[in-house]
């Protein structure tokens, strides 16, 4: 079995004042070893969420309401803190929203650098520091950039140490969450390369989160789309970039201005995402949706899956098979 | 009928949180007890006539003092003075900081810089040791110098944190869009940035109000005060100066402490719940 | 880190801009007032003879002369370290009342500044790390009381407590009247002594600044993502929260104890008078209560000066905490 | 309490007598001992070390001998006065004492006119001082008969240390003079003296006087009450005494002094120009209440004659317990009617559409001051006269009494101890027009062309004649009212009578003739 | 007449910032010459602290040029007279349309308060706002009217702003990166709303935007800017298509454009730490094919063809030819 990473019927919610937020509602998904996992959506569709639940990132109001999360063949939900703190970066590292904001501004690179190695590994400072510097030369910056401070840096290459920084321990899955919004496109690209340079050197998994569905095409190898906490379609790139089946991912891939080709009107998605404390019956999506039956104001769609991927649409009911199908599928593989 | 009900619910809507409510609670505790002064203060202003030193009784509630006050009395007209202080020089703090934050923040540029440095400057000298001075050197004018020199003297901070406010304010879209809708600057200042900035200006007036009261308190002890004008800060330095100590009259020693403490507490409260709900709201640090 | 010739050069310039700005203060403010108090005090000690009052003008300077000159003088003397004579303690020069009263101010204030900051430190760290805990309301909630009283008040009773009824320290003063016959070491132990409770009153009165400013600013550090990448790395609880956390939250803290020190200055001018302890804060209080303004003005310029050197020895430390401000 | 070494200690770690006064002196002022610049409460503690030729004792209004033999002789013509000074005295150097040293003393005054402050020296004062052997002549322009209540209040310094110096400026900081007490060494907290065995007349019986210093007067009462200190040189908390009474280990001493605390009026103001608006004034005053509930029985009333009873038998005991000048409010309403004053409709009497409204100025920061004010502004109001109270500190006080620049003014007036100098506040060459500075202390503006005669006459006279114009003039100045006076405050000197004994109660018990007598119980 | 209605003449920002001691000067905007025509739609284009939004800001009059000038239909802003009338011209749309409302007034007061200050008079001011929300998609519009913007979403915050803007009835807007804030499928509506107000009411449009493919969708001309230079102007397909500038170049190989390949693949040197340049060309550095010329010499802009222009080198021959 190549699953790296199972996350099964995940939910999280948030206590909010005005009541209970389903930030994320029965997910599920996986990623193979090796692989890059995209999880694409409107903001506040729950991606964050679901990469600080896998990651045990939540803060106090939010909290995970069930579901599993295996992380090769380790259940992570019942381990204790402790436990967990042995899995932190040497399994699952992580890289969040801004480069300007995961560097702390008053401790020199070098030493966020190995204060994670030496976190988990007993090793002398110097041998850190090597490690360090070794770490610095994957991302192409020099080592004498180990003495500097994070202001000194410039964001591409903050972000780079990021990288570099996740990359300590040679974990199996790094979740990167919007690692290149704040950044020009130029910057953007340079980082992308890198980062599927270095995939493609250790061969570990990423979980990719972002807006951008260009950019997003363009690296994963899959590709789940996530909309007000519920994963709608999970697609391979190919196949989506032949088109989706869900109305909301091709909503979304009509919100894209193409590049090249010829210029014609894009629809985009009307209307805007629900309120997730008091979501709509039926299909989250059916207030917004171009093809709307009427049923589908009253009933949710069930994730269903074929070859070409998993879909949660009543469009597409009796054409694919239910998850638990899938997986015995799969765990047939 | 329904509008003074609208408006009370507006005001109690402008105390966020248990906290700020339990606060306005305490403050409208002693502005009632300050508004009816005489009528349920059991004796005259300054009454003389009682024996000296005696212990809380039915008869004084707290006590006499040395010259043989009731010393419930004097704490109920200290309120009036304290609390008159604290609004006036509290008001002038704010209304003087308020003017020197907004045009300092959103003018910029060479005044308000200029305006900064002067502030930084003043910043530094230790406000009490600069009202010392000053109440020194002035001749005496009663409550009024006192409200003065602590009104005009403590504007500096709030002026600091209202420009910061406003210079962030002035970045907004809304402030661009103000000015490239025509509008002119005195509008925008304060039709457009004040109402936005109005819960940092309201947690400054408050906590200005807190350092006015204590300020006044200081002065009094110092002997800068009014001591005709029976305040807080009067009866206390009333009570070191006649050694209370000694006398064990701790009814004249702890009234007007407390009092101060509680009064300065329910500001306290209502600014730090006022500011809670701004930066909940905001994510940034006002203070 | 890079030292910052410019940066350390633009602190000392500001430092003495604002000193300047003081020393003229000074130097204005009584004169703008009005009045001449030493045309008041020479008569009052001429006893109504007006030769010996002319006579008694001279001696404390103030044959008439244009303002500028006056001020001329007054920057002159002041660079000799003269900052005039005392009325009340006439002849004694300002100067020696302020350098015999001095130490005793600056070590009770250092001292309990340092207290009170350590303490509050522990405290406002505790309290923002488990945020809305039982400790961090009930510390909140001593806080905001204790903003709320003052600092002369907690004197009194303490005074009552400690030195009436339990008899443990000194009703006041900085030393035992027996002080010179003591040893060394006996001669510490009393100042110790008698320093403990107007420390302990200091501590307590500006503990809650501390507490409120160090947690608010940890609060903040602590939402933001470097904290929870820290996190996820997995990294122990203390070093999270004292090398990530607190190390960030102490830098507008330290902007906060400067500003405090100011107040604390001015706490402790009143708790002197409760103490009876002979520092600045004593020596204004009876040159207030005489109207000898040499020494007001004195006393204010001293504290103005020891506020400005505290406020540039933390602007110059600033880059050892923050790297980032020796760029700006 | 065993906590502080000080605490309670009558003896030092050698086992020395110590007696522990307690002072109200700022810190800062220690850092003057000359004793011909002292000011303020300063000055009570010079009489330990230095020495007068006379010592005014304020219990019995009389002056002792103390470097002069006797009370020195007059000439015929009672335009010189000669002294002889003591045998043995001697400086706490070892140096021997001469009348040389006087003559510097009264030469540096002469020359140094701000250290003459009582203005011994004048063209109707001393012209010359001369010394023979043993003997110092002081000569006068004029007779000057209170000539020796003002050498009493000369300290006589060392020559051979102070001529090295400028006396009006030199600090000394190491006090060198001839008194039963040595000075041994000062800090923040007290000055520490030793005794002078080789005292020529009091060597006293404790071995060290500690004089500790405190800030208030407050902090010394409860050091008091403690048995930190055994005595206290006057200055305590008025309200404490009942309570620190209540320990039969404390006592008490009270007399008369040289300052009558009075509501001073400007005569020179419109309505207080009118004799029955002063008169109503002074009939207002409760002086009885006023001094039991200000100042807790420890003080005199002041005679409404002014001449306060120190002076003893020059002051006109007649006039105190007079109904005529005593409280009473229907009196004063009545004097004010008879004078044509109605009331009108806010109860305050007016005449000619004007009100009888003044502004009444006192020291802040005084709380029984304070307190007396405003008993005395009720009474007023009550009588119909409206005060709007104004406080200023205390020198302020000072210059706009000074400056005449008020309508009412409660303050204290201290003069040199000496009955003419007492009454000749009232002189009218001691006043000025308003806007001007008095020359004197009259600063009531008070102008009367007989008591000037009368004072003038009494300058000069022998002590019959004196005592007879001393009284005519007491009894216009009651008559005329030009002030109200309160009450004389001279002494209210606490002692610990617990540990130490043999306290001379006919002088101050504080003073240096009492302490070098006190011993050890 | 001239036949643009908005000449951009050779306009320049510096910025001093500091005081007294560590005064520092810095050039964001340098030299920009353009035209705009009525109708059009011109894109700016470049990385992020290219000078873009301070040119756009010294279009509308916000910050005023350090030298240069700016002709509307021939007069320049600067005159007084010009002054006045300036919102009815020049207006701005936000990028970030959460700030760009007061969130202390309703709907209605943004967008009728600048109304007022036109002198229409109270009645007809609210018929004009409820026409105007309707205009931008805000239906029914009276619902609006007493909101408060924490009441609306994002989207329809920047409709609002939209619908405030056009009621000062400006001929050219500027719209300054007027979508990165919001959600894709609803800035394509924002974008597409500005496409048909375009259309409805002969609109020029000066569109920033750091995204080309966004810029294609709008625009008709595209302007490159690197550090505070234009380095490149064109039609807009063209420039996409076949992009001159190496900078360009570098612009639209970064752009992920997952359905098409980009054919040429040329190694750009990583931006280094700002360095201050005081020669040459501004990309030397990171330029492939940057030679002794680009680094000693100015360049000036050169004219490929009609209304296509470049700042390189590598097509001074061009010119020539
Ligand atoms: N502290 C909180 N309390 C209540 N609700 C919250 C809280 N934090 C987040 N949410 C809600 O949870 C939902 C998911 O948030 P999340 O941050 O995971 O979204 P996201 O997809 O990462 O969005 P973005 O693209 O903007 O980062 C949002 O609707 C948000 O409103
Ligand atoms: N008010 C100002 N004072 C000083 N420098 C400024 C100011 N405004 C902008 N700058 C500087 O001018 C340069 C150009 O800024 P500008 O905002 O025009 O860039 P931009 O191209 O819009 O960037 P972005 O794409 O990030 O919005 C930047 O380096 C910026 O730091
Ligand atoms: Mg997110
Ligand atoms: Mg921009």
């Amino acid at each position: 079995m190549n699953d790296l990473l199972r996350v099964e019927n995940l939910n999280i919610q948030y206590d909010s004042p005005r009541g209970k937020v389903n930030a994320v509602k029965n997910i599920s998904f996986t990623i193979k070893k090796g692989e890059i996992f995209g999880l694409v959506g409107e903001s506040g569709c729950g991606k964050s969420t679901t990469a600080f639940g896998i990651s045990r990132l939540l803060r106090p109001p939010a909290q995970i309401a069930g579901g599993s999360i295996i992380l090769d063949g380790t259940e992570l939900t019942n381990l204790t803190d402790q436990e967990f703190d042995k899995i932190r970066w040497s399994k699952i590292s992580i890289i969040l929203q801004s480069a300007m904001n995961n560097l702390n501004p008053v401790i020199k690179i070098q030493d966020q650098l190995i204060d994670a190695i030496l976190a988990h590994k007993k090793m002398a400072v110097k041998d850190a520091v090597n490690h360090a510097k070794y770490l610095l030369n994957l991302v192409d910056i020099s080592e004498e950039r180990l003495n500097s401070f994070p202001h000194e840096l410039s964001g591409g290459m903050r972000q780079r140490i990021v990288i570099a920084m996740a990359l300590a321990l040679k974990p199996d899955l790094i979740i990167m969450d919007e690692p290149t919004t704040a950044l020009d496109v130029v910057v953007q690209n340079g980082i992308i390369k890198k980062i599927l340079t270095l995939q493609k050197e250790f061969g570990f998994s990423i979980l990719f989160i972002t807006h951008d569905l260009p950019l997003m095409l363009e690296i994963c190898d899959r590709v789940g789309v996530m909309y007000a906490g519920e994963l709608v379609e999970v697609m391979k790139r190919e196949e989506l970039l032949q088109g989706a089946r869900h109305p909301y991912t091709k909503g979304l891939l009509q919100s894209f201005p193409p590049l090249k080709g010829k210029k014609t009107r894009l629809k985009g998605i009307p209307g805007h995402p629900p309120d997730l404390i008091n979501p709509p019956k039926g299909c989250n999506f059916h207030p917004r949706c171009p093809h709307m039956m009427p049923h589908c104001k009253l009933h949710e769609p069930e994730i269903l899956g074929d070859e070409k991927g998993l879909v949660a649409c009543h469009l597409y009911e009796g054409e694919g098979d239910t998850l638990e199908q899938i997986s015995a599928t799969s765990e047939g593989n | 009928m329904s509008k003074t009900k609208k408006f009370l619910t507006t005001f109690w809507g402008v105390f966020p949180g248990v906290k700020s409510k339990v606060g306005l609670v305490i403050l409208l505790l002693f502005i009632l007890i300050a508004s009816l002064g005489s009528h349920i203060a059991p004796y005259e202003k300054n009454y003389i006539g009682f024996e000296s030193w005696i212990a809380p009784s039915t008869k004084h509630w707290l006590g006499t003092d040395s010259y043989g006050q009731d010393v419930l009395s004097q704490m109920i007209y200290g309120t009036q003075t304290s609390l008159l202080v604290g609004i006036l020089a509290g008001l002038i703090t704010t209304i003087i900081g308020v003017l020197v934050g907004l045009i300092a923040g959103f003018k910029g540029g060479w005044i308000g810089e200029g305006l900064m440095r002067v502030v930084d400057l003043f910043l530094i000298i230790p406000t009490l040791a600069l009202m010392i001075i000053l109440a020194s050197f002035l001749p005496s004018m009663g409550v009024t110098n006192t409200i003065l020199i602590i009104g005009l003297l403590s504007w500096l901070y709030m002026a600091r944190s209202i420009r910061s406010q406003t210079m962030s304010e002035r970045e907004s879209g809304y402030v661009e869009a103000a000015r490239m809708a025509g509008m002119k600057d005195t509008e925008i200042m304060f039709r457009e940035i004040m109402p936005n900035i109005m819960p940092v200006i309201l947690a400054n007036q408050v906590l200005v109000t807190t350092q006015a009261v204590l300020a006044e308190a200081g002065l009094s002890f110092l002997g800068l005060g009014d001591p005709t004008a029976v305040s807080w800060g009067t009866i206390l330095s009333l009570a070191h100066a006649n050694n209370a100590v000694m006398f064990n009259a701790w009814w004249w020693i702890l009234p007007p402490g407390l009092a101060i403490a509680f009064l300065c507490f329910g500001f306290i409260l209502i600014g730090n719940g006022i500011l809670d709900r701004y930066q909940a709201k905001r994510g940034n640090a006002a203070l | 880190m890079a030292f910052n010739l410019g940066y350390i050069l633009k602190r000392i310039g500001f430092a003495l801009i604002t000193f300047y700005v003081a020393i003229t203060v000074n130097f204005l403010l009584p004169r703008l007032m009005g009045g001449d108090p030493a045309d008041t005090l020479a008569s009052e000690m001429a006893l109504g003879s007006p030769e010996v009052a002319e006579a008694l003008r001279k001696q404390f300077g103030l044959e008439s002369s244009s303002l500028f000159y006056q001020y001329k003088q007054y920057l002159i003397q002041l660079f000799q370290g003269n900052m005039g004579i005392s009325y009340v303690n006439f002849p004694a020069p300002v100067t020696e009342v302020m350098i015999n009263a001095l130490p005793w101010t600056l070590g009770t204030v250092l001292i309990a500044t340092i207290l009170s900051y350590g303490i509050g430190w522990i405290i406002g760290i505790k309290g923002a790390w488990k945020s809305g805990s039982f400790f961090d309301n009930s510390s909140l909630f001593v806080s905001f009381f204790l903003n709320s009283v003052p600092y002369f008040w907690i004197g009194i009773i303490m005074i009552m407590i400690f030195s009436f009824h339990l008899d443990w320290f000194p009703l006041g003063k900085a030393i035992p009247a027996d002080y010179d016959s003591l040893s060394a070491g006996e001669k510490v132990i009393s100042i110790l002594h008698h320093a403990f409770l107007p420390v302990v009153t200091m501590v307590i009165a500006s503990l809650a600044g501390h507490i409120l400013v160090l947690r608010n600013n940890l609060m903040r550090v602590l939402a933001e993502d470097y904290m929870l990448l820290a996190k996820a790395k997995g990294l122990s609880t203390n070093r999270r929260k004292y090398m990530y956390g607190a190390r960030n939250a102490l830098l507008p803290s330290f902007t906060g104890l400067m500003i405090t020190l100011g107040h604390v200055i001015g706490g402790a001018l009143t708790m002197e008078i409760v103490f009876s302890y002979p520092g600045i804060g004593l020596v204004t209080f009876n040159a207030i209560l005489n109207h000898d303004f040499p020494l007001i003005q004195g006393s204010f310029l001293i504290i103005a000066i020891s506020v400005i050197v505290a406020n540039l020895i933390a602007d110059l430390m600033y880059p050892l905490i923050d790297p980032r401000v020796a760029l700006k | 309490s065993t906590s502080s070494p000080t605490n309670e200690s009558n003896s030092n770690s050698d086992g020395k007598v110590q007696f522990h006064l307690g002072e109200t002196i700022n810190p800062e002022q220690v850092s003057n001992f000359n004793p011909l610049l002292a000011t303020g409460n300063w000055e009570n503690l010079f009489q330990y070390i230095y020495e007068p030729l006379f010592y005014f004792n304020q219990v019995e209004g009389e002056l002792i001998p103390i470097i002069a033999t006797d009370l020195g002789t007059w000439s015929e013509d009672q335009k010189s006065f000669t002294i002889t000074i003591k045998d043995g005295v001697k400086w706490h150097d070892g140096t021997e004492f001469s009348a040389e040293d006087i003559l510097y003393t009264f030469n540096s005054l002469k020359e140094n006119k701000a250290l003459d402050r009582y203005q011994i020296w004048g063209d109707k004062r001393l012209s010359e001082v001369v010394v023979e052997g043993d003997t110092v002549v002081f000569k006068l322009n004029e007779k000057f008969p209170s000539l020796p209540f003002y050498l009493s209040t000369v300290d006589i310094v060392p020559k051979h240390i102070f001529e090295k110096e400028d006396p009006a400026t030199f600090l000394n900081k190491e006090p060198i003079g001839t008194g039963p007490f040595v000075f041994k060494s000062v800090n923040e907290s007290a000055i520490i003296l030793e005794k002078n065995a080789e005292h020529y007349s009091t060597p006293p019986k404790i071995d060290e006087l500690v004089i500790q210093r405190f800030n208030n007067a407050s902090t010394l009462t409860l050091a008091l009450e403690k048995g930190e200190v055994h005595a206290s040189t006057g200055t305590i908390a008025m309200p404490s005494i009942p309570k620190l009474l209540e320990n039969s280990a404390n006592k008490m001493q009270v007399y008369p002094g040289l300052t009558v605390f009075s509501v001073i009026m400007n005569n020179e103001k419109p309505g207080l120009d009118d004799v029955a608006v002063r008169k109503a004034i002074q009939l207002a005053i409760d002086r009885k209440t006023l001094i039991e509930k200000g100042e807790m029985d420890a003080v005199f009333p002041a005679n409404p004659g002014f001449l306060p009873k120190v002076f003893g038998e020059m002051a006109d005991d007649s006039l105190f317990e007079n109904s005529d000048y005593s409280y009473n409010i229907e009196q004063a309403m009545k004097t004010l009617e008879d004078a044509g004053y109605k009331k009108n409709s806010n109860g305050i009497y007016e005449k000619n559409g004007k009100e009888l409204s003044f502004v009444y100025n006192m020291a802040s920061n005084a709380p029984a001051q304070n307190k007396e004010g405003t008993m005395i502004t009720q009474w007023l109001q009550e009588v119909g006269i409206k005060t709007t109270v104004k406080l200023v500190t205390w020198p302020e006080l000072t210059k706009l009494a000074m400056a005449g620049d008020f309508d009412l003014l409660q303050n204290g007036i201290e003069f040199p101890p000496d009955p003419q100098a007492s009454l000749e506040v009232f002189h009218s060459s001691m006043t000025a027009p308003i806007g001007e500075n008095t020359t004197g202390l009259n600063y009531m503006r008070f102008k009367d062309a007989d008591v000037d005669k009368w004072l003038d006459e009494a300058f000069a006279a022998d002590p019959d004649k004196r005592k007879e114009l001393y009284a005519k003039v007491q009894k216009r100045i009651a008559d005329l009212a030009p002030i109200a006076v309160m009450y004389n405050v001279g002494g209210h000197v606490p002692y610990r009578v617990d540990k130490f004994t043999n306290f001379k109660e006919d002088v101050p018990v504080f003073s240096a003739l009492s302490l070098s007598q006190v011993e050890l119980k | 007449m001239s036949k643009y209605q908005l000449q951009v003449k050779e306009i320049n920002k510096v910025f001093s910032s500091g005081f007294l001691i560590n005064k520092t000067q810095f050039k964001a905007v340098n030299n920009v010459s353009f035209n705009l025509k009525a109708g059009e739609v011109i894109a700016i284009v470049g990385e992020s602290g290219s000078g873009k939004s301070t040119t756009a800001r010294m279009i509308t009059n916000l910050i005023k040029p350090t030298s240069g000038e700016i002709l509307f239909e021939g007069t320049n802003i600067k005159e007084k007279k010009f002054q006045k009338e300036l919102p009815e011209r020049f207006q701005m749309i936000f990028q970030d349309p959460f700030a760009a409302l007061n969130p202390n007034h309703t709907i209605g007061y943004a967008i009728g308060r600048p109304l007022k200050l036109k002198n229409k008079t109270e009645g007809s001011i609210r018929e004009k706002v409820i026409e105007l929300l309707t205009l931008v998609g805000l239906t029914p519009a009276e619902d609006f009217i007493e909101k408060y913007p924490y009441q609306i979403s994002g989207g329809q915050k920047q409709r609002v702003v939209i619908a405030r803007v056009l009621g000062l009835e400006p001929e050219i807007i500027v719209a300054d990166e007027p979508t990165s804030m919001l959600d894709v499928s609803i800035g394509i509506d924002i974008m597409n709303l500005l496409l048909d107000l375009k259309e409805k009411r002969n609109l020029s449009y000066i569109l920033i935007t750091h995204n080309l493919a966004s810029a294609r969708y709008m625009a008709d001309r595209i302007m490159v800017m690197y550090a505070g230079e234009i380095v490149e102007i064109g039609d807009c397909e063209d420039v996409i298509n076949s992009p001159k500038h190496p900078y360009s170049k570098l612009l639209l190989q970064s752009s992920p454009d997952p359905w098409q390949t980009n054919d040429e693949q040329i190694d750009f040197i990583e931006p280094l730490d700002t360095n201050k340049l005081d020669k040459g060309c501004k990309f030397q550095f990171r330029c492939p094919y940057a030679t002794e010329q680009c680094r000693n010499s100015e360049i000036s802009l050169y004219k490929l063809v009609d209304e296509r222009e470049v700042r390189c080198n590598l097509y001074e021959k061009v010119e020539d030819r």
